[in-house]
């Protein structure tokens, strides 16, 4: 595939040729940094560690509507969504996490919605040259500067990115830019290594995830799981805020004679995730729940799609109110095996 | 535009004064604005609060409850406790960015149809001056 | 849970009150559309019979299982719809109405806006019906008792008919001495009985009636409960006079060191009692009683060497060291009986009332005239200078009624006719005055009332129609200016005594027993009456009915008339000996209760206890609901943050989905 | 002032000795950084890595209702041992508002009181002095903070880092424990409410603005209901479907009805300990609107929450000459 170099000062002709698509960049808010759609015109350069909120919402949005109806009639509205979409400057992890979520829409039922808006999307992914505090993605099987998910990978140079397309779809997108872009030389791909390698020495916390997998099963009356959870206050906040997250909810909501069918993100960190009708709730405390939340990302999902449902992002390390940190858990399961 | 905007106004009254209020404004003939709709609870002190931004986000312009004078409460206190849970909401609700003169709230007795015709005018004047409501209805563009 | 509702929709046209602003036709074609709607239809009038019976057959024909009506207001005629329905097979709480009358019709002009509105109303009810519950009512025992509160004519008219019905009446009186106000008139109009002859024979029945339990001079200090059962508590104030003991005699008023010092309230002032008395001669009880507040010793401690009165009793009743007593009773059903106030005639100072002795009231006219008062029936006036026999007398009526300018709109109903009473009585006594009566109008409408009209008139009573506007004084002379209407021309009249009419006020102490009873005012501040037509004896309190003046000013047939339907009804609850319990009670979800305890604080009537339930195996605290004592207010449920608590018909399930149908619609 | 480690874990150990007591809720060292974490304590190894330090921002009295109760097999008699749990000045205030509405009871607790100097506010700290990976010890210092990490020592001025809450706390001392640790501290001047006062200043309709960016960033993860030591319903009415009060979807409509209506149902009841502000992923400044009410509450009607275990709750009582100026 064709590496091509972008000056950074035609980065906003670069995203100015985008027009007619829909753009997800990063934009900084009153929350720190998430991604928005672009407004015509706009073209913040993508420089940031990471979003609080992963991507995900792009293929997933937290609340979707699946169709639109009228009380009393039969027929069915569904919203289309064949727009053209760009994401530019998500991270590898956030990519990779599409790619795992990916297997799980496409398993045993094709979900509509998420393969639709995957197959419409392009993944421009920015290489990490300088990850987080919590970033552990070489422990989870990724990369700073991982293409898996990708359809073009930028690496921040300096003055350059220079772009790799990963896909067709990369390569069209590179194509359309025509002469903005510059061919990239074996200079650009040697200082590109060295930033991933000093990338990847900057993250120092890491952890071993051998024979996690397989492991865990045998640990499922572990008293560690008590100590893990027991400050857990059962928010939503590490699942929400995980980009492999992917459990929703589905609600008929009614306005007078008009009504939708919705599916929002659900989180199974929350106590109704497993209500049954009759009361009876087979996950019924915080303990059993962060235990499944650990074992569908290290064990379950394992088995199922031979791949960790944990990228490394850290946000959930970052963020939990209560310092349950998820290296730190993996490393007492560790122990504990 | 504002001239001709028509507010929707939800009113939540107490059926032993200000229901009957209103009911004696209608027996006496005497002639308010349509946009105001009743719902007739027990007492003033039945109102959840919430039900006020519940209205809002259903499509109300502009929400009136009203009770029993102070101690006129059939049931004795309700009225007291609506008066300080509404009070504490109208105090919220303007910090977050609604209009006061969205939601109002009355006194007004079995015998005060007049005053009820004054504050229904007052509540519509109030909500066209505040104009329609977009704030955080729960609109279906975004569905 | 239940079946799927299937609603029937039913529009009045009310005649023409409801169809004149709305469109009914569209109307029901709308609700016909609306979810869940079987049957949608329109009738001239619902509430006849035929309308009832379209209702019920609907119900039979379409299996409706819940009903909207959409006519008047439901404090109409919500019973009439909930009996029909429940005729037809249908729980009677599966009916909502849509108030389009008084609410829309009758308060809206153009046909559009009413029409529409009146669709926005339909479909709040609909939205309601459809999410009602089955609600079933329940009996408790009635206690056969009532209570009487003020025993003026008619607290004394219903305690007697109550108790010659067999049930107990407890009568209670503020002052010391039942009958009120009746008994300080001197003759009645227009048959000129004497008022206290008719009234004594009556004090006396009811102070020794077998079931009837006299507590004068007490007060209520508390009611709680509901109808059938309520729990009273009576505060017999301390008259220092040992009730049983005291034989009436008088010996002790007679030697009493401050002796015909004070005011005597009977005589309206205008005569003197001593500390220790009797209101008035035929005072019943016959049993004295000490005013602490004027008696020296209560007072200073002090009353010469010892208390006279507790020298010359011979029967030994005098008890300085008695004390209030609290009695409590439970009962079925309460009358209020309390009466009213003559209008203060010092808020017309126009009139001179303060300024001038000359200037009196009808009340004090009634004591003046009276045989057994304080001027022995004997005609006197002060002009200011010198008691006199007045030669020109002037009564002017309509004085604090009828007038905005004192807040009064309302006509007082007796002033016409007592004020020509006491023209009569005046000509009498005073063969040679001249009497002149001022007034706006003369109404003379009840039985033999025109009659006594008319005879006054030829009595020689001149009838002047003006509103005098001041009364000051020239010389050793009252002038009354005034405008005769009839032919345009003022005058000023000079006379040597005025004689107010005033009018009949609510009594300055009823705030106490609106707040005891929970009751309300109409417009005229008098107590409100369920329906102005249909129930004016009841109030919106089961189990609370109104007698006498305390409704509204009326004359002694008519209080009369009124106490004695007051009784009848009053003793529905206590015949039966049941009271059904309102069925729309607040009910707590123990499953989310969090057993805070808000509810229990907030509920007026504590009927909201803390439980200890066994929840798999935790003991946790909840909230229960004591379905006798919960009204059904709700205000628990608005300040429960689990909606734990919710009155049935009025739950946050039921009142959302109305708040919704209105805000769609918009 | 100083916080005697020793004293605090030896009362520690000392409590989760006692028979009739189930677990102790202290703070302890996190996993890196400057993270600290609540530990739950049952015996003297536990109790010695107990700590109390400016990063101690967490309101530990949360753990005494969060907890799910089982079904107990019959035959089984329920653990009534109590609960002991550290608490600072704000935190206290948690367990006696949690005490009026019968949330706990007074002998199912044992409360350990920090009288507190002010904690620091970890982005703050973050953003001022970068977060590593190196676990950390903070001190106290005179009027401002110590920093020990790595052999290093960084002395930070007590307002370049202090907590929002703390600037306006009114109560750094305990106002209900059981067993007192250390002595009182002084209490401070407060500084005006800026952030509330702030939003005050703007007219309606940039108030309406302001927060439609802050609501709109809700990812309704209820992070800030679960935090909250007085949201205690077992079943919240924001996750009911019948009635439902609010949908779950997520958008700018239902993120502000559900924080109207939780900011609601804390009226007279929130104690400012800061807790929702603090956990809230998205940055919305939930203690602004707490304080706002709070502050109302606290003006109009003279009431203040959480410091009176005998008050009756605010939204359960009234008085006759409450305010009603904005009644027509």
């Amino acid at each position: 595939m064709s590496a091509m170099l972008l000056n950074k000062e035609k980065w906003p002709e670069f995203v100015g040729k985008l027009t007619g698509k829909k753009v997800w960049a990063p934009q900084a808010d009153s929350e720190g940094m998430r991604f928005a759609l672009l407004a015509e015109g706009e073209a913040p350069v993508p420089d940031y560690n990471n979003t609080r909120v992963p991507p995900k919402g792009v293929l997933f949005p937290q609340t979707e509507t699946m169709l639109k109806f009228q009380v009393k009639a039969t027929e069915v509205d569904e919203p289309e969504l064949d727009q053209e979409t760009v994401v530019l400057g998500l991270r590898p992890c956030d990519a990779r996490a599409m790619a795992i979520v990916e297997k799980l829409f496409k398993w045993d039922i094709d979900d509509p919605y998420f393969i639709k808006r995957r197959d419409m999307v392009t993944l421009v992914g920015l290489a990490c040259n300088d990850p987080g505090l919590n970033c552990f993605c070489p422990s989870v099987g990724g990369s700073p500067a991982s293409t898996e998910g990708l359809d073009l990978l930028m690496v921040d140079l300096g003055e350059n990115y220079l772009l790799e397309a990963v896909t067709g779809k990369g390569e069209a997108l590179l194509k359309e830019m025509g002469d903005l872009l510059s061919e990239a030389g074996a200079d650009e791909a040697k200082e590109k290594e060295k930033l991933v390698k000093e990338a990847e020495g900057k993250i120092k916390r890491t952890v071993d995830t051998e024979g996690v997998p397989e492991g865990l099963p045998g640990l499922w009356e572990d008293p560690l799981w008590g100590k893990v959870s027991a400050s857990c206050l059962g928010c939503g906040t590490c699942t929400y805020l995980c980009p492999t997250c992917h459990c929703f909810d589905i609600q008929d909501e009614v306005e007078g004679f008009d009504a939708r069918r919705c599916r929002t993100w659900d989180s199974c960190m929350f106590g109704e995730y497993t209500l049954h009708t009759s009361g009876h709730n087979p996950r019924p405390t915080r303990k059993e729940r962060t235990r499944n939340r650990i074992n569908h990302k290290y064990s379950y999902y394992v088995d199922k799609f031979d791949v960790i449902a944990c990228v490394g992002c850290g946000r959930c390390s970052n963020l939990c109110p209560v310092n349950i940190d998820i290296i730190d858990t993996i490393r007492q399961v560790k122990e504990a095996l | 535009m504002s001239a001709e905007f028509n507010p929707n106004i939800v009113a939540f009254l107490c059926n032993w004064c200000s229901y009957a209020g209103a009911d004696l404004a209608g027996t006496s003939r005497v002639n308010y604005p349509s946009n105001i709709q009743i719902i007739r609870v027990m007492c003033s002190g039945r109102v959840n609060p919430l039900y006020v931004m519940n209205a809002l986000q259903q499509g109300a312009d502009g929400v009136l409850v009203s009770g029993c004078h102070p101690g006129d409460c059939h049931y004795m206190e309700g009225n007291f406790f609506a008066r300080r849970r509404l009070g504490m909401l109208k105090d919220l609700m303007e910090f977050v960015g609604v209009d006061p003169k969205r939601f109002h709230m009355s006194w007004v007795s079995a015998s005060e149809g007049h005053k009820w015709k004054e504050v229904v005018e007052k509540t519509v004047e109030d909500a066209k001056e505040a104009g329609p409501f977009e704030g955080f209805r729960r609109r279906q563009i975004d569905w | 849970m239940t079946e799927k509702p299937k609603v029937g929709v039913y529009v009045c046209h009310c005649g023409i009150n409801i169809s004149s602003t709305v469109d009914v036709e569209a109307v029901a074609e709308f609700a016909g559309k609306l979810p869940d709607v079987k049957v949608a239809k329109t009738y001239s009038y619902m509430c006849s019979d035929p309308g009832q019976t379209l209702i019920k057959k609907d119900i039979e024909e379409h299996g409706l299982n819940r009903v909207v009506v959409a006519s008047c207001s439901p404090r109409m005629h919500e019973p009439t719809f909930r009996k029909a329905i429940s005729e037809a097979g249908v729980n009677p709480y599966f009916l909502e109405m849509a108030n389009i009358r008084e609410q829309c019709s009758w308060v809206h002009e153009e046909i559009e806006e009413g029409t529409a509105k009146a669709k926005k109303l339909v479909s709040a009810s609909l939205a309601k019906v459809r999410l009602l519950e089955a609600l079933e009512t329940t009996e408790v025992d009635a206690e056969p008792a009532a209570l009487i509160i003020g025993a003026g004519i008619a607290g004394i008219q219903a305690a007697l008919d109550i108790a010659d019905a067999g049930f107990k009446v407890y009568l209670v009186e503020k002052t010391p001495s039942v009958g009120g106000r009746m008994a300080q008139l001197d003759k009645t109009f227009p048959t000129l009985d004497c008022s206290a002859c008719i009234l004594t024979p009556k004090m006396v029945d009811a102070a020794s009636h077998p079931n009837i339990e006299l507590l004068t001079y007490s007060e209520v200090e508390e009611v709680t409960g509901f109808i059938g059962n309520f729990d009273v508590k009576v505060r017999k104030k301390a008259r220092y006079v040992d009730f049983d003991k005291c034989t009436g005699c008088g010996d002790c008023a007679a030697e009493c060191r401050v002796k015909d010092r004070f005011p005597s309230e009977f005589d309206q002032g205008m005569g003197k009692r001593s500390a220790i008395y009797l209101p008035f001669p035929q005072a019943v009880p016959a049993k004295y009683t000490i005013d602490a507040e004027n008696c020296l010793y209560l007072s200073k401690g002090k009353c010469g060497k010892s208390p006279k009165c507790q020298d010359v009793c011979g029967a030994g009743a005098i008890n300085f060291d008695q004390e209030d007593e609290m009695v409590e009773f439970k009962v079925g059903a309460i009358i209020v009986a309390t009466g009213f106030d003559p209008f203060d005639a010092s808020r017309k100072p126009e009139y001179g009332y303060d300024d001038y002795p000359n200037v009196i009231t009808g009340m004090e006219m009634e004591r003046l005239v009276s045989a057994s008062g304080p001027t022995g029936g004997k005609i006197k006036v002060n002009n200011g200078e010198e008691e006199i026999e007045p030669k020109e007398v002037a009564l002017i009526k309509c004085v604090g009624s009828r007038d905005a300018s004192v807040g009064n709109e309302y006509c007082s109903r007796v002033c016409c006719m007592y004020v020509a009473k006491q023209a009569h009585l005046l000509r009498d006594k005073l063969p040679d005055a001249n009497i002149r009566i001022y007034y706006m109008d003369v109404r003379a409408f009840g039985k033999g009332f025109e009659e006594f009209y008319d005879r006054v008139r030829r009595e020689n009573v001149r009838y002047i129609r003006g509103n005098p506007s001041e009364i000051f004084k020239r010389g050793n002379k009252l002038v009354v200016k005034v405008e005769d209407t009839l032919n345009s021309r003022p005058l000023e009249d000079e006379v040597d005594l005025v004689v107010l009419g005033v009018g009949l006020e609510p009594r300055a102490d009823m705030r106490e027993i609106m707040e005891l009873l929970r009751l309300s005012q109409s417009p005229d501040k008098f107590f409100l009456e369920a329906h102005p037509k249909l129930r004016p004896v009841d109030t919106a309190t089961d189990g609370i009915f109104l007698a006498g003046c305390a409704q509204g000013p009326k004359d002694i047939p008519d209080t009369v008339a009124q106490a004695k339907g007051a009784a009848a009804s009053a003793m529905i609850p206590l015949a039966r000996g049941k009271v059904t319990i309102n069925a729309q009670v607040a009910i707590v979800n123990e499953a989310t209760c969090r057993g805070c305890g808000y509810c229990v604080n907030i509920c007026p009537y504590t009927a909201i206890e803390m439980i200890t339930i066994n929840r798999f195996g935790n003991e946790v605290e909840v909230a229960r609901v004591n379905e006798a004592l919960c009204k059904g207010c709700g205000s628990c449920s608005a300040g429960c943050f689990s909606d734990s608590i919710q009155p049935k018909s009025f739950r946050d399930s039921q009142i959302l989905p109305q708040i919704a149908a209105l805000g769609v619609m918009r | 002032m100083k916080m005697d480690l020793e004293q605090l874990r030896k009362t520690a150990a000392e409590v989760v000795a006692r028979d009739d007591v189930k677990y102790l809720v202290g703070w302890k060292q996190g996993t890196y950084g400057y993270r600290v974490a609540p530990g739950f304590v049952e015996d003297a190894a536990g109790a010695a890595e107990l700590i109390f330090s400016p990063l101690c921002t967490a309101n530990l009295a949360t753990y005494l209702t969060l907890v799910e109760e089982l079904p107990i097999p019959r035959g089984q008699e329920p653990d009534d041992r109590k609960v002991a749990v550290m608490v600072k000045g704000c935190d206290s205030r948690a367990v006696t508002q949690l005490i009026v509405e019968k949330g706990i009871k007074k002998d199912e607790v044992v409360v350990i009181g920090c009288p507190c100097p002010g904690v620091v506010d970890p982005n703050l700290l973050a953003e001022k002095y970068p977060e590593t990976e190196d676990q950390v010890e903070m001190k106290w210092n005179g009027e401002g903070f110590l920093l020990l990490r790595g052999g290093e020592e960084t002395k930070i001025a007590r307002d370049e880092v202090l907590a929002e809450k703390c600037r306006l706390c009114r109560y750094p001392n305990p106002v209900y424990s059981d067993i007192m640790l250390g002595d009182p501290v002084e209490p401070w001047e407060t500084d005006e409410d800026k952030g509330v006062e702030e939003v005050e200043g703007k007219d309606v309709e940039e108030r309406a603005e302001y927060w439609a960016e802050q609501f709109d960033k809700c990812v309704r993860c209820y992070s800030c209901r679960n935090v909250c030591p007085l949201c205690y319903c077992q079943d919240c009415v924001l996750d009911r479907l019948n009635p439902t009060w609010v949908n779950r979807a997520v958008n700018f409509s239902e993120n502000t009805a559900f924080n109207i209506a939780r900011a609601f149902h804390l009226g007279g009841r929130c104690i400012e300990c800061g807790e929702c502000e603090r956990v809230c992923p998205a940055n919305i400044p939930l203690g602004k609107i707490n304080r706002k009410l709070a502050r109302e509450v606290r003006d109009k009607y003279g009431f203040e929450p959480g410091v009176d275990p005998d008050a009756e709750p605010f939204q359960a009582s009234f008085k006759p000459d409450d305010p009603e100026e904005f009644i027509l």
